[in-house]
């Protein structure tokens, strides 16, 4: 195996290059965008570099990095990888690299420092899924927000201000909470290590608490129901690449942080609480997609449909809870359920958002009734969004179908009603995405007041790659199946340890 | 063995991706490769059926992608040849390539051509994805494709309002469907973790002991499995509750009527049922519950079919009745006959379509049957097509129509299901006298084409005319006594018993079927209706004034017409704006982020007064403070 | 009642009296001159304690310069004492109701917190020698020999920002700047006329 | 022998008048700088007569720096006076308030 310390290379290079784009501003803007292009490829072909060498068999982190950070409070700069930080890398590096090739043909002020923002915000990305000291942790995950309220305050849409003080406001209140617990946790375990947290006997009432603010922390990211209105004004707001990176892996650091986080150190009070999360999850899927469907925005409907989808997660997560004593199996379909649902969502929502990027390119305005009858002038692209329609919609053979059917199978190990609730999915998520569909693809559209025109070369390689990915992801996903079975296996195992 | 039924398989799928690739540039290239891939799978499956039947093959069954490989569970595509699966793959193949070829002609001055027949192909593959699949797992998959494939091709004149508004309605209908189907597909995987056929019919016995708790009453778990795969099939299928996108989705183009939504796709629901015989077997409850919602939409449907005057709009509610038939005998648990009256009703109602679709050619689209008329000098070749499909539709003796619909009926008869025997004797009159309605008014009467002389199709139109009418008139005789003495499904299907008894001692052979039937009152009912229908239709001699409230609500289809068009959009669209408008925005949005900013500025207000600038205030709050201060101190002491 | 009993209580009592007119007087000149009077006051009262060269500083400090600052600041600023507002009478039942408060409290409760509360404050220190300056002379020189010198530091810093606060520049009045003078250029000062044709 | 309660009770007495002086006037700043004075004035009163009572000399020496101090910064106190009178051209209490919040 090669020696050079792959996961801090993987964090450090984007955030480096990425202030270099910030700070030349009289950088040409095809220079930056050659640059970040250039520095995404050498991340992607790391990180598959990082998934070929990662071998799924061992139970063991691997990639470990640790050298002592902060001596006094004994905090460590620990990075390490497993089954799910390696697929969620993947992931981020694969959006971020079709960013890169999308943002060329789009006009920006100060292009440089806009590409340079997204570049800091992989590499954080990146370093929050790899980060096993929770205070590094909590540092990757609070910086997040500046690069990304940078990008939808600055190169937003027209009350971005609202938008984005709310998007920041929301997550910082979120986070605080978590810091709390993380701190007091560290209080007790006397380290700030992620896994020494899983080995602490804590009373009822202490996981209860801690269960909370993790909860409404990691809540606010995933967005869980009722805290999840932030989301459709920062989407509508940002900047296409800056929904897309939104949509596709911000909301998945909520998904890791529970998954890393509650699962494992509050498992009496998750089990305890586990019915009332359920419920909640249920109301985002099914509550969010009526609300999905009224909407006559399409980035509000895509926003909502994510937060709809996202649902799938919080309720395959909650269902491990659920059915830790009843019934093992599905309690792990469940968690790969929930794994795959994330991976596969930000897949279909970045696609989406590129999609409605383009149309508004075109025709410069995200409403239903200004748009219609694209298929008429774009066929190649109307092919592409129906295609995605459909995978939002959980058409199987795409990756949408994947995650929700584990979801669904485990939920129906519990209690056959959760399952029905949950499968309405299938109804509610295919009217609101057809409806989009309808309204915007199909129809007469003789004027073509909107000047649309087929898109030109690198959107279409963006779409087609994407295309390409929910199929592999939905056909024949063992590969990933592969990675994070053991790593699923594993959790529930220690959580089970740890309960005895 | 395997790699025949795999090219039989991607034969479709091949070719949707080369039409894909060429991208209409050439209309000749487009339809040999469409043709000739349905071409080749349909000469697989027949070579296939040869092989299976002459040196009696032992049914197959092979894994060919692995979807899935974890500790606990396994989930893979495979293939499962038997002879079921042989016989529908070869009925799905022959239809589609005839529809195919007719099609040539009839969309050949379509701007988008080439996307027609990528439709096409691949709602074949989807469709034979679902015939040759030997798991639960890729039925729902398969079943979601045929449910795309369908969308599309409804929705295929993307610019005309209707189409677009029928396909999102069959879509989402079929999405209803779906969810039964994917609950008993989950309810299976999760308790037995395995989704194959043969592991899931050998679990069977075990399943049927133990039970599922829905709200507190605990239901027997195999019926309840059966409960929600039979909502799918329903869904599907086009039974009673969830039949109403049918009539809908003649929007789309008539060789789609008469591939999908006569042939193949709906009888995909007839399919599962049967290939899931030992499990449906066991379930008897589930089943007396699916022989009535046969019987219930067989007869009321057909009845609908009587006030409507669109051509394609009868013979799709003729189809909904049809299946009925094939329900109840499902129902009944006459499998093999059910599979019958399937491959029958492929045949003969493809040609109906086929036939209503080069009389709509030849009208420049006009579907109104009242102003059709008196074709029959002028189109020869359609009208004796249509002819022998309408009388195998009625089930005129010696007809394949006539051997399986006659067999269901008697078979239940014989197993005394009485109030089903009498509904669907019943709805024989009812089946009679539409086929009648639409025969004397569109071949006879004064004739209203203009361009006489003109030729009546081109030949591609013409040709499949001719081929469908052997088998839709053929066929029954043909493999009449293989099936019933139980050799041709002996291994698929369960419960063969009741159809071998059935066939001993009530029908012996096909020939004395065929005397004995000219004395049963099903043939007293046809010539009838025949007769009725002949002086109504025809010399218009008498009408009959039918009461006020049955015509309505038979125009409404039982209310169904305006439940879907008007009552669910308008449930639709009010509720979710309310519900987006008052809770998401009023409560959640504003209610609690926005207003916390608001007290917050109030707060914030009235604590900038307190600074006045005057220096006696600050120094009056500093002593006041040192005071409380001091006073503080000498408590503690 | 022995004499320097009497003389205490002379002078308390003279000295809280001033002290009182010092502040309610609407005059600031006769709150000055009260403020003055009761320095003298105070100063007999350190005597009496013992201190008798900060009685004589404080007389020559304070007094001498402080007041001085003071009664120049009086007559320099013409503040019209007519204005003689009445709206200090309503504040006045806050104030001594501030004064009892205060006096209540440290009066009450501290003094009897002291053991030995009748210890004789009269005393005399003494460390090298008997004089009081001598010994302060000694401490001040020895062990707080650097504070002494910060003590200079800040009266210099007074004086320095009392003069830049208040000085105003006077335009009118010319005066030599050297660093100007020297600063000056060829260009500035020499201009070449070309092309004079005779 | 005088008890050292005595000059206590007096120093409070000065400390609270001085104190009550704040508050009273409200005619110029004058007066709140002498009734500053004045309760620098009764502190080395108490440092005096703790002084003594101590038996340590530390008392009188922070005396004199105390002195030191409030020399200075009375000076700077009245300039800031008459800065205030150049530019507000009265220095009543009640008009200086631009702090208002």
């Amino acid at each position: 195996m090669f020696d050079y310390p792959i996961l801090s290379l993987l964090i450090w290079l984007p955030i480096i290059g990425g202030l270099f784009l910030v700070i030349s501003e009289n950088m040409s803007n095809k220079l930056s965008e050659y640059l970040t292009l250039v520095i995404t490829f050498i991340i992607l072909l790391i990180t598959i570099n990082l998934s070929i060498n990662y071998d799924y068999t061992s139970d063991q982190l691997q990639f470990v990095e640790r050298t002592n950070w902060i001596d006094g409070l004994n905090i460590f700069y620990f990075l390490a990888v497993d089954g799910i930080s390696v697929s969620l890398i993947l992931l981020t590096a694969f959006i971020n690299f079709l960013i890169a090739i999308y943002a060329v043909s789009e006009k920006y002020r100060n292009k440089s420092s806009f590409l340079g923002y997204f570049l800091i915000l992989e590499g954080l990305l990146i370093g929050t899924f790899t980060a096993f000291d929770s205070i590094l942790f909590y540092i990757f995950f609070e910086s997040l927000l500046i690069p990304l309220f940078l990008i939808i305050g600055i190169w937003g849409g027209e009350n971005r201000k609202y938008a984005t003080i709310k998007f920041f406001l929301y997550t910082l209140f979120g986070s605080v909470l978590m810091l709390i617990s993380i701190i007091y946790l560290s209080s007790i375990a006397e380290s700030f290590a992620i896994r020494d947290f899983y080995s602490l006997n804590l009373s009822f009432n202490e996981e209860l608490f801690i269960l909370i603010a993790f909860l409404i922390g990691f809540g606010i990211k995933i967005p869980m129901w009722p805290v999840h209105t932030w989301l459709p004004d920062a989407h509508v707001e940002a900047p296409t690449s800056g929904s897309v990176i939104l949509a596709s892996v911000l909301l998945k650091v909520g998904g890791y942080g529970m998954i890393r986080f509650m699962l494992p150190i509050t498992t009496e009070a998750g089990i305890f609480l586990s019915e009332y999360m359920i419920y909640l999850s249920l109301i985002a899927i099914i509550y969010i997609s009526f609300v999905a469907y009224a909407q006559d925005d399409m980035k509000k409907l895509i926003a909502y449909s994510s937060v709809a989808h996202m649902g799938f997660v919080t309720l395959g997560i909650f269902l491990v809870f659920h059915l830790l004593d009843s019934n093992l199996t599905a309690a792990v379909i469940g968690l790969e359920g929930a794994i795959i649902q994330m991976i596969s969502h930000g897949l279909i929502s970045a696609a989406l958002f590129f999609s409605i990027g383009i149309i508004y390119k075109h025709s410069k305005s995200r409403l239903l009734k200004d748009n219609y009858g694209i298929s008429m002038y774009m066929p190649i692209f109307s092919f592409l969004m129906l295609f995605f329609l459909m995978a939002n919609s959980g058409l199987p053979g795409t990756s949408g179908f994947v995650g929700e059917f584990l979801v669904i199978t485990s939920s129906l190990g519990s209690n056959i009603i959760i399952g029905l609730l949950a499968a309405t999915s299938l109804l509610l998520s295919a009217s609101y995405s057809l409806k989009l569909g309808k309204n915007v693809l199909f129809g007469e559209n003789i004027k073509n007041t909107q000047g649309y025109n087929e898109c030109n070369t690198n959107e279409i390689i963006v779409l087609i790659s994407l295309v390409i990915f929910i199929l592999y992801l939905g056909l024949t996903p063992d590969y990933l199946f592969q990675i994070i079975d053991h790593t699923t296996i594993n959790i529930i195992d220690s959580i089970n340890l740890g309960r005895r | 063995m395997i790699y025949l039924a795999l090219i039989l398989l991607l034969a479709p799928l091949v070719g949707t991706l080369l039409l894909l690739y060429i991208q209409n540039r050439s209309k000749r290239l487009s339809v040999i490769i469409s043709n000739f891939s349905i071409l080749l799978s349909f000469f697989v499956s027949i070579y296939l059926l040869f092989l299976y039947f002459n040196y009696n093959y032992l049914p197959e069954t092979h894994d060919v992608l692995i979807f899935a490989d974890t500790k606990l569970y396994y989930l893979a595509f495979g293939l499962y040849i038997d002879s079921l699966s042989l016989m529908m793959s070869t009925v799905v193949t022959s239809v589609s390539f005839l529809v195919h070829y007719y099609s040539i002609s009839y969309m050949k001055n379509e701007s988008s051509f080439n996307r027609f027949f990528v439709y096409t192909n691949f709602f074949t593959f989807s469709m034979l994805l679902i015939v040759l699949s030997n798991n639960f797992f890729q039925l729902f998959i398969g079943w979601e494709l045929v449910g795309l494939s369908s969308y599309l091709l409804i929705g295929f004149w993307t610019k005309k309002e209707s189409a677009i508004k029928a396909n999102y309605k069959a879509f989402l209908v079929n999405r209803v469907g779906d969810i039964g189907l994917l609950l008993g597909l989950c309810l299976i995987f999760v308790n037995y973790s395995t989704t194959n056929y043969a592991e899931v019919f050998s679990l069977s016995n075990t399943i049927n002991n133990h039970d599922i708790e829905i709200f507190g009453t605990s239901f027997n778990m195999l019926s309840a499995i059966c409960l929600l795969l039979f909502v799918g099939a329903m869904a599907k299928s086009a039974q009673v509750p969830l039949h109403f996108w049918l009539p809908d989705s003649m929007e789309g183009p008539t060789p789609i009527s008469a591939l999908i939504h006569a042939a193949t796709m709906v009888t995909a629901g007839i399919y599962m049922v049967a290939r899931l015989s030992p499990m449906y077997a066991l379930a008897d409850d589930v089943s007396l519950f699916i022989l009535y919602i046969g019987t219930i939409t067989a007869f009321f449907l057909g009845l609908v079919a009587l006030v409507q005057n669109d051509i394609k709009r009868i013979i799709a509610y003729s189809t909904i009745s049809q299946l009925g038939y094939m329900t109840a005998a499902l129902g009944a648990s006459l499998y093999s006959l059910a599979i019958f009256h399937l491959m029958t009703h492929a045949f003969f109602k493809a040609l109906l379509f086929l036939c209503a679709g080069s009389i709509i050619v030849k009208c420049h689209h006009e579907q109104d049957i009242r102003n059709i008329g008196g074709l029959r000098k002028f189109m020869p070749i359609t009208y004796m097509a249509f002819l022998y499909a309408s009388l195998s539709l009625i089930g005129f003796p010696l007809t394949s129509g006539f051997y399986s619909k006659e067999g269901i009926i008697d078979a239940i008869g014989y197993y005394d299901y009485t109030i089903p025997y009498l509904m669907l004797l019943a709805s024989i009159f009812t089946t009679t006298l539409y086929t009648s309605k639409i025969f004397f008014k569109v071949f006879f009467g004064e004739c209203t084409l203009h361009d006489k002389n003109e030729k009546e199709n081109d030949k591609e139109m013409l040709i499949p005319l001719i081929i469908l009418t052997a088998p839709s008139v053929f066929l029954g005789l043909f493999i009449f006594d293989i099936l019933m003495s139980g050799e041709l499904f002996g291994s698929a299907l369960a419960s063969n018993a009741l159809v071998i008894d059935f066939y001993n001692n009530y029908v012996t052979n096909s020939l004395h079927f065929f005397l004995h039937s000219f004395l049963t009152v099903n043939f007293l009912i046809l010539v009838l209706a025949l007769i009725f229908g002949y002086y109504y239709y025809y010399k218009k001699s008498f009408n009959i004034s039918v009461p006020k409230f049955v015509s309505t609500m038979l125009e409404g289809e039982y209310g169904f017409n305006n439940l879907s068009s008007k009552y669910i959009p308008i449930f639709q669209n009010l509720f979710t704006k309310y519900l987006w408008k008052k809770i998401d925005i009023l409560t959640i949005d504003n209610g609690l982020i926005n207003n916390t900013s608001a007290i917050l500025d109030k707060i914030s207000n009235k604590v900038r007064k307190f600074h006045t600038g005057f220096i006696y205030h600050y120094s009056l709050t500093i002593i006041s403070a040192l005071i409380l201060l001091l006073l503080i101190v000498r408590m503690q002491y | 009642m022995n004499i320097e009993l009497i003389t205490f209580f002379i002078f308390s009592f003279l000295l809280i009296f001033t002290c009182l007119k010092v502040v309610t007087s609407s005059n600031p000149v006769l709150s000055a001159v009260n403020l003055v009077f009761s320095f003298f006051l105070s100063a007999v009262l350190w005597l009496l304690l013992g201190a008798e060269f900060l009685s004589i500083i404080l007389i020559l400090v304070y007094v001498g310069a402080v007041m001085v600052l003071f009664l120049f600041v009086v007559m320099m600023l013409d503040i019209n004492i007519a204005k003689k507002s009445a709206a200090y009478i309503n504040y006045l039942p806050l104030g001594i109701g501030i004064f009892i408060a205060f006096n209540a409290i440290i009066i009450f409760f501290f003094i009897n917190t002291f053991e030995n509360i009748d210890y004789n404050a009269v005393k005399n220190i003494e460390i090298i020698s008997k004089s009081n300056t001598e010994n302060l002379g000694y401490l001040l020189f020895t062990k707080y020999l650097v504070e002494f010198e910060i003590a200079g530091l800040i009266l210099l810093l007074g004086i320095i920002s009392a003069i830049v606060l208040t000085y105003k520049k006077n335009p009118k009045n010319k005066y030599q700047n050297p660093t100007k003078q020297i600063s000056v250029t060829k260009k500035d000062r020499l201009k070449v006329i070309t092309g004079l044709k005779e | 022998m005088i008890p050292i309660s005595y000059y206590l009770i007096l120093s409070t007495i000065i400390f609270a008048i001085s104190i009550a002086g704040i508050f009273i006037n409200r005619k110029n700043i004058l007066i709140l700088l002498m009734s500053l004075e004045l309760m620098f004035l009764s502190v080395n009163f108490n440092l005096i007569t703790l002084g003594n009572y101590l038996g340590d000399l530390t008392g009188q020496v922070f005396v004199f720096f105390v002195l030191t101090v409030v020399a200075a910064e009375s000076a700077i106190g009245l300039a800031l006076l008459i800065v205030l009178f150049r530019n507000k051209k009265s220095i009543d209490v009640d008009d200086l308030s631009e702090l208002k919040g």
